[in-house]
């Protein structure tokens, strides 16, 4: 389309024309409105500092004119812009209406100014950047890297209380006797020998032995019958080492016991 | 499980935690520098990444300093084909940039990233951190989703911290990868950053009043070709 | 983009084909065997294979000696955390053998010992020395092998003499570390039953009915699952 016809307007214009020509065939490759304000700007040919905001607007707006001419479809982005342009354009044309409250003219204009350096700032620093020396082109990281091994270390702590409360909990827990008999409702026949020599000394007569049963074991039946059993088995022992005699009436009646009067033998 | 378990169960766990205290320095004297040197070698150049002090510090035994044993490493190799590099605050072997000639096949075809994401990426590097309607306002256009996925994909980029203003948005700064890509020791040695700092263009300079707000279309592509044109009155 | 690339790109493939024609020899000097040096080392660090001289030859320049370069090089390297060293007919660069542990990153993690460890290093402690079928005896449940072997690993206990009874069963003690680790100067220092009670340690006892259950359950699956195969094992 460059070879399009060329009106003649203001000398000027022609070449800003010709360039927002050449651009608008390229309107896909432009980063949105200030990316293209950046390429019109580079048509002044001065430093971005001293830009012509004015003239950049109206290249702009030439532009969009241009793109419409050619049922070129444009972004809003591009669009907003134009609009805001146009805005801006007047506001530098028209002497400044003081009853008008926002920013002026000239600070709109030296804002875009900004952006527009800084935009292109940021692109200078881009090729800076992408030009210094690279990782993997220029400089090399270890070829074989060797594996690192994940050692997983595990370390475990204890403190002195831990282990007195383990100690303690061990040293205090009667019932935590899984797999031993439970010894709790069993009376031995040690204990009921033990019981029973320190009480017969004190039984004058004859005395049913279910009398030097334990205190607390008589109720339960399982204790009652374990006490009755190992007291039973005492008894009989007793009677061996000839500390007691042992008599019963007949089947299933009491049985006494009385302590063996050394006089009678 | 179990042989994973060290001897001296303790001292392991307090070199950690305790990494000075001095009744352990006189139970376990360091070795010498020079032998520290030649740790940090190994490690260094045993790894593609870069590795920071304090993984130096854990992994040489106990009582050693990384730091200072990277001072004598780094003069050591200075000059040489390989260079001892600081990448952020971690510590790498790296080929002498001047030899890449050699290393043709080595060379790792990088992807060709856009302009859009070269110029993104810069922003970041330059302005970090800096949220994404920050990028915007920089570029004028909104930066698609891509761009920024693309990067942090790359893990060039990460996010920071949330930056304390309305909707507490998310920002974003480079990463230690960046920095060992392109040879930098941090993000200060960024090429032009105090010129570009001075003459203002670095900070944040709000748009005076009625500044159409570029690239607010925060989601999506920004060629979002809806015809809008009726909306244009001009 | 801007990120085009290979500055040097035609002198390295000059390089590459004219590497034995005579005419160009006197064209272009080969450098000197400093450099020679460093573009050996350069690529023997960044090749992913050992290169052999034939192969370090066709890299380099025109006119360098690869071979005399590596003896340079390789002597350069001697004693330190890197090595050159002859892999076949190639040369590589390896971190030097000794330094090999350094190549492992110790996650150390911290875990509080079983209840199962705690009680039967407890009753070591009180007892010593003691052997496994008393500490069972007390305990109540067969002792597994894994807490035994822990303890012994952590150099907390270790073997005593073997007892003058039936089987000469072995005993176990506690060491030195155990008593660092817990601050006892021996232990004789351990608190008696009549302290403990003092102490309120007794008091802690939970209200029967509440423990019958093998391993009380307060220390997750692991541990009561220890406790059932402690109580099938044996």
């Amino acid at each position: 389309m460059s070879e399009d016809d060329t009106e003649s307007f203001h000398e000027d214009k022609v070449a800003a024309r010709l360039a927002a020509e050449a651009l608008i065939v390229d309107v896909d490759g432009f980063e949105g409105p200030l990316d293209l304000l950046l390429t019109l700007s580079r048509t002044q040919k001065v430093d971005l500092r001293k830009i012509s905001i004015l003239h950049l607007a109206q290249q702009y707006l030439a532009f969009v004119e241009k793109a419409k001419q050619l049922r070129i479809e444009l972004a809003a982005d591009y669009l907003v812009m134009a609009a805001w342009l146009a805005f801006l354009k007047s506001r530098l044309l028209l002497p400044p209406d003081p009853s008008e409250e926002g920013p002026s003219g000239e600070e709109l204009a030296a804002h875009l100014a900004f952006q527009l350096e800084r935009l292109q700032a940021m692109r200078d620093a881009a090729a800076r950047l992408m030009a210094r020396d690279r990782l993997g082109r220029d400089f090399f990281a270890r070829g074989v890297p060797e594996d690192v091994m994940r050692v997983r270390k595990i370390t475990y702590t204890a403190t002195l209380l831990d282990l007195m409360q383990g100690y303690a909990r061990l040293r205090t827990r009667d019932e935590f006797r899984p797999f031993v008999m439970d010894r709790e409702s069993v009376f031995t026949m040690e204990e009921a020998l033990e019981r029973m020599r320190g009480l017969i000394g004190y039984a004058g007569d004859w005395t049913d032995i279910l009398s030097y049963l334990p205190t607390g074991w008589e109720s339960d039946p399982k204790k009652r019958r374990s006490a009755t059993a190992s007291t039973f088995a005492a008894s009989l022992e007793l009677a061996k080492e000839g500390k007691v005699e042992i008599r019963q009436s007949e089947s299933f009646a009491p049985i006494e016991l009385r302590k063996k009067d050394q006089d009678h033998v | 499980m179990s042989e994973d378990i060290e001897k001296k169960e303790g001292f392991g766990a307090e070199a950690g935690d305790a990494a000075d205290s001095g009744a352990e320095e006189s139970l376990f004297e360091a070795p010498p520098m020079a032998e520290q040197e030649r740790m940090c070698e190994a490690i260094l150049f045993a790894s593609a990444e870069p590795v920071t002090v304090k993984e130096l510090n854990s992994r040489m035994p106990h009582g050693c300093d990384a730091a200072e044993a990277l001072v004598h490493l780094r003069k050591r190799y200075e000059g040489r084909g390989v260079r001892v590099v600081k990448v952020g605050d971690a510590w790498a072997m790296r080929t002498a940039p001047d030899l890449g000639f050699l290393m043709q096949k080595e060379m790792i075809e990088t992807r060709k990233l856009s302009r859009a994401a070269i110029e993104t990426l810069a922003i970041i590097a330059y302005h970090q951190p800096i949220t994404r309607a920050e990028i915007e306002e920089i570029r004028g256009v909104s930066v698609s989703r891509g761009t920024v996925d693309q990067l942090l994909e790359m893990e060039w980029i990460r996010f920071g911290r949330r930056k304390m203003t309305p909707g507490r948005p998310v920002t974003f700064v480079v990463t230690q990868v960046f920095l060992d890509q392109f040879g930098l020791e941090n993000t200060r040695d960024l090429p032009g950053l105090k010129e570009l700092r001075a003459a203002g263009l670095l900070e944040s300079r709000p748009p005076p009043g009625t500044m159409p707000t570029l690239g607010d279309g925060d989601e999506g592509e920004e060629e979002s070709s809806e015809g809008q044109s009726e909306l244009f009155e001009d």
